[in-house]
């Protein structure tokens, strides 16, 4: 459903532009990090897909409201409001990074702005998320807990089994499938029974929706709508159609898509579209957008210098943080 | 601007910081001590050198005064100043801050005066009087110190209320001094001023005086102190103090809980200390601490890699010689890691066999395990005591309060712990300290020919009587 | 003092648990409206209601990694698998959620959870359902693993787990829940970590955990009959394992035998072995013997099933073993 | 504003790459995302794609020429910026050394994908710094380059404390004793338990000597200790019943016996005694006529006979009246004085005679052995002048001497002293004598007269300085004074003393005068 700019403050939309904005100079800026080997191991870049976060996210209440999510974190917790310089330091591994070095980009944690983090293992934040919303309602907190997982993801034994505890114990949650059509190297089309993933949701008793995952305000006005669904109790699930610029991570040579093909999404870039919307309505000029793109990209300068300039953890941090 | 390159920068140049610059620069590393204020920090400029010059003087005039009356001469007071006395205090601690100068430049170490902050793991901003200046290092020690603790109510004007500090720098005497705090700094003004005249009170809030001390320690200095005619309330809690004109008035409830008001011409706060580590830039570095004070591991580390820390803002006994060891252990660390020079023998202050001593009279010292924490961490132990009143010196010398207490093992003989109250306890603490670290027993101790008569004698009998058979008493 | 069988002493422990703290709660299949399926939880669903006696449909993957969720956000979940055979679905929330994600976090996080239910061999249950599975959990840094053998010790170990504030995975068995014993009315908390000496002695230690502590005591009988005093050691905890009181049992003793129901390669009594071979070497009379299951997927037949499993006659071939004694 | 494009690790095993071709030429606009140029990598042709949106201010890197990960490739920027401060001091980036490409294995659970063997993730260099060669961490940082087997590990950060073993949890006190070396059992050892060889080792067995009962033969507790008990059971004669007839056929190896506690101390205290003390020997030969009559009057009227031992021991004992210069002791510092549980008179080695009998050991309970009187030791040698006339007289038992000794012979009477001998003697034979009973001899009687010794030589008991040897009496003609040889009963003395307290004038006088109050025993009276 398209959405009009009206409905929303000029401020809400600059906010979400700018959470998208700090998300792709992040990526961009980790992306290079990598090349230069300050960062290792496994980076799963969230370029292309900043909508369905900024989307998504922007529009709950964090103060009651939980986000879970797999190993390509680093969106989700830069919309969550985790400080750039605290995640860069933990791609450096350094102890002033939200793990103290000891979590690195699979496993961003922010407990202050409620993001329960980046989980390694495919499928396996799912029924933690539904146990997060369990607690949500047996406290009677009124929060709502959103899970993130890939379309990759969605043929886990974990989706199934929590669809069906979400519906019958009318847990507070919604379950966002960002189909990014690429499983690693297999096309979603190849190993999915369906077309269409939110369909599936009939099958537990549950409602499903499907949006533009390149359409911030359709993302935004989607989850606003199953989010107050979910807090009186009504489980849904919602199927975010977008696309990564990047490979599955950065050691992937991306030989299984074509360069034409990335070139055709770039054209419908989120944020592109996003400021072309805006500019046309006058929301935003050109002037101002050049200054946020300088400001963010300035901020996420800072984050590496911080990140470069921090303290490696002592030997000593070896022994902590294992037991309570 | 170039930042300049170190091996080792340390950050405070108190008997922690600048004893570690120097071991350092001995071991061949390129080191640098940044210095807000006066090199030698709290214990040179105001503490404990000015403190002891103090209690010496103050000891030679109340003898002084004592032996002159027991001659039968009659001591008229009148022309007395107390300026000398303190101009003294203040010529020990330049003299030796001097000294410290010239020990840094002797062993080439660069003194940077200037307020040091930490921007990265190895990158140090300085602000000095001619503009900043930023430093690289290797390695990173900081050794800020404390400060004198402030408490609700009692802020220090250093006119009326003051702090230590504020009591080293008055050159001239109050006629009634209350001091809040009866741990060792306290119970030292408290010596001192009454030596000179000075009608002087002291609260506690513990139900004992030097409460750190052993209770038997505490108990006998109480005595001395309340013979020579110093008022002590302990267990006694402060509500607050009101400065009127030129004197100030202190509300406190004494140990049963009845309300208590004095009157003092200044008002002495001595309620321990608080650390300076704000302003540090520590938080941003991610660094472990608790309460104030930094959480250190092996060889001292902070929980960042390459930064260590040493003395009063570690969660170390704040005492100065216990920050100098510390930071030797640290120079000497580095060094072996940056040039290959032999490791430290300890990994970390050995906390057992760290003597503590207080220098009014009689004096204080103790070390290791008190009866007290061996009871309470059920430690077998077994204890001997001596009183001085059995040495020859000692009543010779009309100093025969005091005792010396010692705790051992009963089965393997070890010296688990002593404490020594009376006639020079912080010297002759010593001998029975070495006894405990290398690990000798109390037959050895006892076995000792001691020459006599000595003060020491009292260490040797304390030991015989541990085997049961002292002969003095 | 009162006899309580094993499960009943559970029951108590996490009925007291439950109305201590209002966090607590207990999830898993059957243990509702069933009673548990065995019989743990009868009563419980009646007094506290279907919010916190949670019956589950058959997902331990699913409910575990709920209740893994739940407790990372200030919840104190008991959840009950029907056996550990059927856990073997929800290892990667246990190993890889639960025992990370405190060190993952740096600290943020806390998961205070406890996973229990009957573990190891019954009776004619065939492979897939006779497992021991205490070496999975205990090799794993996060995770606490108990093993009562008691009901006196079911009572104040399950009691210590839920109030630890780290994923505490308990191994009980079927055949032990019908186990009696004296268990005092007073509350009382058994804390993690601590050996039981279940029987002094002074020619061979005996090591044991869970079930087999009652064939390990009676082959110490037998052996009394002739003339021979073992000691006989209940470990309760596999992690944090007590070393203390197994060394010093054995620098006593000078022998050493681990009776371990479990498969013989990669084993929690391998373990205890290894720590004994190490820490008393010198006071060795002879190598530490191990009793251990048989290295065979457990057959249906009983007769093939209790040679399978650790027996008075394997305990007794193995101290004569130590003692070099043939006429035991 | 203007900043440096710089060569990244387009795969993961790159450490340099080779310009191609450059897509867009200087000056050029391009956004984020689009190629800027093909990069040779040892892999494969990659393309660069733009990380923002900017313009190409200058190529550094031109078409064809290599650059390393990390060395920056072109400039770029706003159109027209000034970049000239960015070029100063351009060259490759310090100290960037290789990271460890992660390996093409996603993060997805193991069974969702199987990993592909691409390749295998290498030890990372330390980040950014120079790492400092921590003296003690033994990884030595591996270049990026080479794939090494084990998995992605970071080797320890520059100054961090790089202890010897990083994963130990940090030792709190550092363990200053070296690692205790467990005693290896050399190869041509018996196998044995550890607890077997600890035993061994405080018990003072030598454990080749213990047969094991354990599984191939391996010594165990049970044996050490039998073995011990055993030490005691052995038979000092082997009786002629016991002894079986060797079989002449078996080269019989010699029977190598663990001396017992007793034989070890007797063995020391000679030694200690002959090696320090000085000793020098006087012969004498005397009649026995006389004093054998002597016995033969004393005894007819005696219901029980009196020993020609106790009569020798009443003439010494007056004799040592009249030189007391002889009842003495030279005390060293470390010396006990404590005699010995037996006078080495059979078994000594003297110089010269080296009259041998065998003596083997013998149960006798352990009690009997000399235990070291606790005589205060003296800090510098001293002369002990004793008082009291004690003598020692040796005598021999299954498993070693004794030296059961007479207070005051000078006080009792022949039969006073024979009483007590008789007494002595059995409780010696039955193990009971007690440390006064045999210590403290200032002179030793030693007769081996009844084994059928002519003469022999004595090694002295402490805490004496003379013993005097008696041999056998011996038929044999002697040569009167008219010349005239004649057939006596002659009895062999031999006298040792030690020379640091008794010189030999001393020695000689004392002799003469013994010998002559022997054969004349009334001038013992006068």
């Amino acid at each position: 459903m398209k959405t009009e700019l009206a409905q929303y403050r000029k401020e809400e939309l600059l906010r979400i532009l700018t959470i998208m904005q700090t998300i792709r100079a992040f990526e961009e800026k980790a992306g290079m990090m990598y090349g230069l080997r300050k960062i290792g191991g496994f980076c799963h870049l969230y370029t292309g897909q900043e909508a369905v976060a900024a989307g998504a996210i922007s529009s709950l209440d964090l103060s009651k409201d939980y986000v879970v999510t797999a190993y390509r974190d680093h969106g989700h917790a830069i919309a969550c409001g985790m400080d750039p310089k605290k995640a860069m330091a933990e791609l450096f591994g350094k102890v002033t990074g939200c793990s103290h070095g000891k979590g690195g980009s699979m496993h961003l944690f922010d407990l202050e702005h409620h993001f329960l983090g980046g989980n390694g293992i495919v499928g396996a934040q799912i029924p933690v998320a539904a146990g997060v919303a369990f607690a949500q309602q047996y406290q009677g907190t009124g929060g709502v807990t959103v899970c993130f997982f890939g379309d990759g993801a969605f043929h886990q034994g974990s989706v199934h089994e929590t669809f069906n505890l979400a519906k019958i114990w009318n847990l507070p949650i919604v379950f966002i499938i960002e189909n990014n059509q690429w499983g690693m190297g297999t096309n979603w089309k190849k190993v999915s029974a369906v077309d269409d993933f939110s369909a599936t949701a009939g099958a537990y008793g549950m409602k499903g929706y499907s949006c533009d995952g390149l359409d911030v305000l359709e993302v935004r006005a989607t989850i606003e709508k199953v989010v107050s669904e979910a807090r009186l109790g009504r489980p849904s699930v919602v199927e975010a159609r977008t696309y990564r610029y990047k490979g599955h991570s950065m050691s992937d040579p991306q030989k299984y898509r074509t360069r034409e093909e990335i070139d055709e999404y770039r054209k419908r870039d989120a944020i592109q579209s996003f400021v072309a919307k805006l500019t046309g309505e006058k929301i935003l000029s050109e002037e101002e957008w050049k200054d946020m793109i300088q400001r963010i990209s300035a901020q996420i300068e800072e984050a590496v210098a911080f990140a470069e300039e921090s303290p490696e953890p002592a030997l000593s941090e070896l022994y902590t943080d294992i037991y309570a | 601007m170039e930042a300049k390159q170190y091996d080792f920068v340390v950050i405070g140049a108190g008997p922690g910081g600048y004893v570690a610059a120097i071991r350092a620069a001995q071991l061949g590393l390129a080191t640098a001590v940044v210095e807000k204020n006066l090199v030698g920090g709290v214990c040179l400029n105001i503490g404990c050198i000015p403190s002891k010059s103090l209690i010496h003087s103050a000891r030679l005039f109340a003898e002084g005064k004592k032996l002159l009356e027991k001659c039968g001469a009659k001591v008229d007071l009148g022309g007395f100043d107390y300026a000398p006395a303190w101009r003294a205090s203040r010529l020990a601690a330049e003299r030796l801050s001097k000294g410290v100068n010239y020990l840094l430049k002797k062993n080439g170490v660069e003194l940077i005066q200037g307020t040091a902050t930490l921007s990265g793991a190895n990158s140090i901003d300085v602000e000095t009087a001619n503009g900043p200046l930023q430093l690289k290092a290797k390695a990173v020690l900081l050794a800020t110190g404390s400060r004198p603790r402030l408490i609700p109510g009692f802020e220090f004007d250093e006119k009326r209320i003051l702090s230590s500090t504020g009591m080293l720098m008055s050159e001239t005497l109050p006629k009634r001094l209350f001091i809040l705090g009866a741990g060792a700094i306290g119970m030292e003004f408290a010596y001192v001023m009454n030596a000179f005249g000075v009608e002087v009170t002291v609260a506690e809030l513990l139900p004992r005086v030097l409460p750190l001390e052993d209770e038997e320690a505490s108990k006998i200095v109480e005595k001395e102190f309340r013979a020579r005619g110093v008022a002590i309330y302990t267990g006694a809690k402060a509500s607050g103090a009101e400065v009127a004109g030129d004197h100030v008035v202190i509300h406190l409830s004494d140990a049963q809980g009845s309300p208590l008001e004095i009157e003092a011409d200044a008002a002495l706060v001595s309620v321990g200390r608080t650390t300076d580590i704000d302003g540090l830039g520590l938080e941003k570095l991610g660094m472990r601490t608790e309460r104030g004070y930094i959480i250190t591991g092996e060889y001292h580390e902070t929980s960042c890699a390459g930064i260590y820390a040493v003395g009063d803002i570690t969660t170390y006994p704040q005492l100065a010689h216990a920050a100098s060891k510390a930071g030797e252990i640290v120079a000497e660390r580095v060094a072996h890691l940056l040039k290959g020079t032999p490791n430290p023998r300890d990994h970390v202050l050995d906390r057992l066999h760290v003597p503590s001593a207080v220098y009014c009279e009689p004096e204080v010292a103790s070390f290791g395990l008190s009866e007290a924490s061996a009871k309470e961490k059920a430690i077998p132990h077994a204890v001997a005591r001596f009183p001085y009143r059995g040495n020859g010196r000692a009543v010779a010398e009309e100093a025969a309060e005091g005792q010396v207490k010692i705790v051992f093992d009963p089965d393997t003989k070890a010296i688990l712990g002593a404490s020594i109250v009376g006639e020079s306890a912080a010297d002759t603490i010593h001998e029975i300290l070495l006894a405990s670290k290398a690990e000798l027993t109390v037959e050895d101790v006892a076995e000792l020919v001691h020459a006599h008569p000595t003060v020491s004698e009292t260490i040797m009998e304390a030991s015989k009587a541990a085997l049961g058979h002292a002969i003095h008493i | 003092m009162p006899e309580l069988t094993y499960r009943e002493a559970l029951n108590r422990a996490m009925d007291e648990e439950m109305a201590r703290d209002e966090k607590v709660f207990l999830i898993g299949e059957e243990v509702g409206e069933y009673d548990g399926a065995y019989k743990v939880s009868r009563g419980l669903l009646a007094k506290y209601g279907p919010k916190r006696v949670r019956d589950t449909p058959i997902s331990e993957l699913g409910f575990t990694g709920l209740g893994v969720g739940a407790a990372i956000v200030g919840l104190r979940p008991v959840v009950e698998w029907m056996t550990h055979n059927f856990a073997l679905l929800a290892v990667d929330q246990v190993m890889n959620n639960a025992a990370k994600l405190r060190q993952m976090s740096g600290g943020q996080i806390s998961v205070p959870i406890v996973f229990r239910g009957p573990n190891g061999p019954a009776e004619f249950l065939a492979a897939q359902h006779s497992q021991s599975l205490g070496g999975f959990w205990m090799h794993v840094p996060g995770l606490k693993v108990v093993a009562p053998a008691t009901p006196s010790d079911a009572y104040g170990l399950l009691k210590s787990a839920i109030r630890d504030d780290n994923p505490v995975v308990m191994l009980e068995a079927e055949l032990m829940y019908p186990w009696k014993g004296e268990v005092s009315e007073q509350e009382f908390l058994v804390p993690i970590g601590k050996a039981r000496i279940a029987r002094e002695g002074e020619d061979v230690t005996l090591i044991t955990y869970s079930k087999p502590i009652r064939m390990v005591e009676e082959a110490a009988e037998r052996l009394a009959e002739k003339g021979v005093r073992a000691e006989v050691i209940d470990l309760r905890s596999l992690r944090p394992l007590d070393e203390e009181t197994v060394v010093n049992s054995v620098r006593k003793t000078g022998r050493c035998v681990v009776i371990d129901e479990a498969w013989p390669m990669a084993s929690p009594g391998v373990t205890v072995a290894q720590l004994v071979n190490s820490r008393c070497f010198d006071v060795l009379d002879a190598p530490v013997e191990l009793v251990s299951g048989e290295d065979v997927p457990m057959p249906y037949n009983h007769t093939l099933e209790l040679a399978a499993q650790p027996s008075v006659e394997k305990v007794i071939a193995a101290v004569g073993r130590v003692l070099y004694r043939e006429d035991l | 504003m203007a900043e440096l494009l710089r060569m990244i690790a387009l795969s993961p095993t790159m450490s340099e790459g080779r310009i191609s071709k450059w897509k867009i030429n200087e000056g050029t606009e391009f956004s984020s995302g689009d190629v800027l140029c093909e990069v040779e990598t040892d892999k494969a042709s990659m393309d660069y794609e733009a990380p923002q949106s900017a313009s190409l201010l200058k190529i550094l890197l031109q078409a064809g020429e290599t650059a390393n990960v990390g060395d920056p490739i072109a400039v770029i920027g706003q159109k027209g910026e000034d970049y000239a401060p960015l070029l100063k001091g351009v060259g490759p980036e310090e100290g960037s050394a290789g990271r460890a490409q992660e390996p093409e294995r996603p993060a997805e659970d193991a069974k969702q994908e199987a990993p592909s063997a691409a390749t295998q993730p290498v030890a990372a260099k330390p980040v950014g710094k120079q790492p400092i060669e921590a003296g003690e961490s033994q990884r030595s940082p591996k270049s990026a380059a080479e794939p090494a087997a084990q998995p992605a590990q970071r080797s320890p950060t520059p100054i961090a404390e790089a202890t010897a073993q990083p994963l130990q949890q940090p030792a709190a006190k550092d363990a200053k004793s070296l690692p205790r070396k467990t005693p290896q059992a050399p190869a041509r050892f018996p196998p044995s338990s550890p607890l077997a060889r600890k035993l061994a080792l405080e018990k003072g067995i030598d454990i080749r000597l213990v047969p094991g009962s354990g599984p191939g033969g391996r010594v165990i507790e049970h044996d050490i200790l039998e073995f011990e008990k055993g030490m005691k059971g052995t038979v000092l004669f082997p009786g002629a019943g016991t002894a079986e007839p060797a079989p002449s056929e078996l080269r019989r190896e010699p029977a190598i016996t663990q001396p017992s506690m007793k034989r070890l101390v007797i063995a020391r205290r000679l030694s200690e005694s002959f090696f320090t003390a000085p000793h020098y020997y006087l012969k004498k030969k005397i009649r026995a006529e006389a004093l054998l009559a002597l016995r033969a009057t004393a005894n007819a009227a005696r219901p029980t006979k009196l020993s020609f031992n106790a009569f020798l021991v009443k003439i010494v004992a007056e004799a040592l009246v009249r030189h007391p210069e002889i009842n003495v002791y030279w005390r060293t510092p470390g010396a006990t004085g404590a005699g010995i549980a037996g006078v080495g008179a059979a078994g000594a080695a003297a110089p010269g005679a080296a009259k041998e009998t065998a003596v083997g050991t013998t149960a006798v309970s352990s009690s009997t052995v000399a235990s070291s009187s606790t005589v205060a030791s003296v800090s510098h040698p001293v002369l002990e002048q004793r008082h009291s006339i004690d003598i020692g007289l040796a005598v021999a038992l299954s498993d070693g001497l004794i030296t059961p000794v007479v207070r005051d012979c000078n006080l009792k009477s022949v039969s006073e002293i024979d009483a007590e001998l008789v007494q002595l003697i059995e409780k010696a034979r039955a193990g009971r004598l007690a440390p006064e009973e045999y210590e403290g001899a200032g002179f030793t009687i030693s007769s081996l007269g009844s084994f059928g010794i002519d003469e022999f030589t004595a090694i002295i008991n402490p805490p004496g300085s003379a013993i005097l040897a008696v041999g056998a009496i011996v038929k044999e003609p002697v040569v009167d004074e008219g010349d005239t040889i004649s057939v006596a009963q002659t009895i062999s003395l031999t006298l040792g003393c030690d020379h640091r307290s008794i010189d030999g004038a001393v020695g000689a006088v004392f002799l003469a005068d013994l010998a002559m109050m022997l054969e004349n025993p009334a001038m013992a009276l006068v």
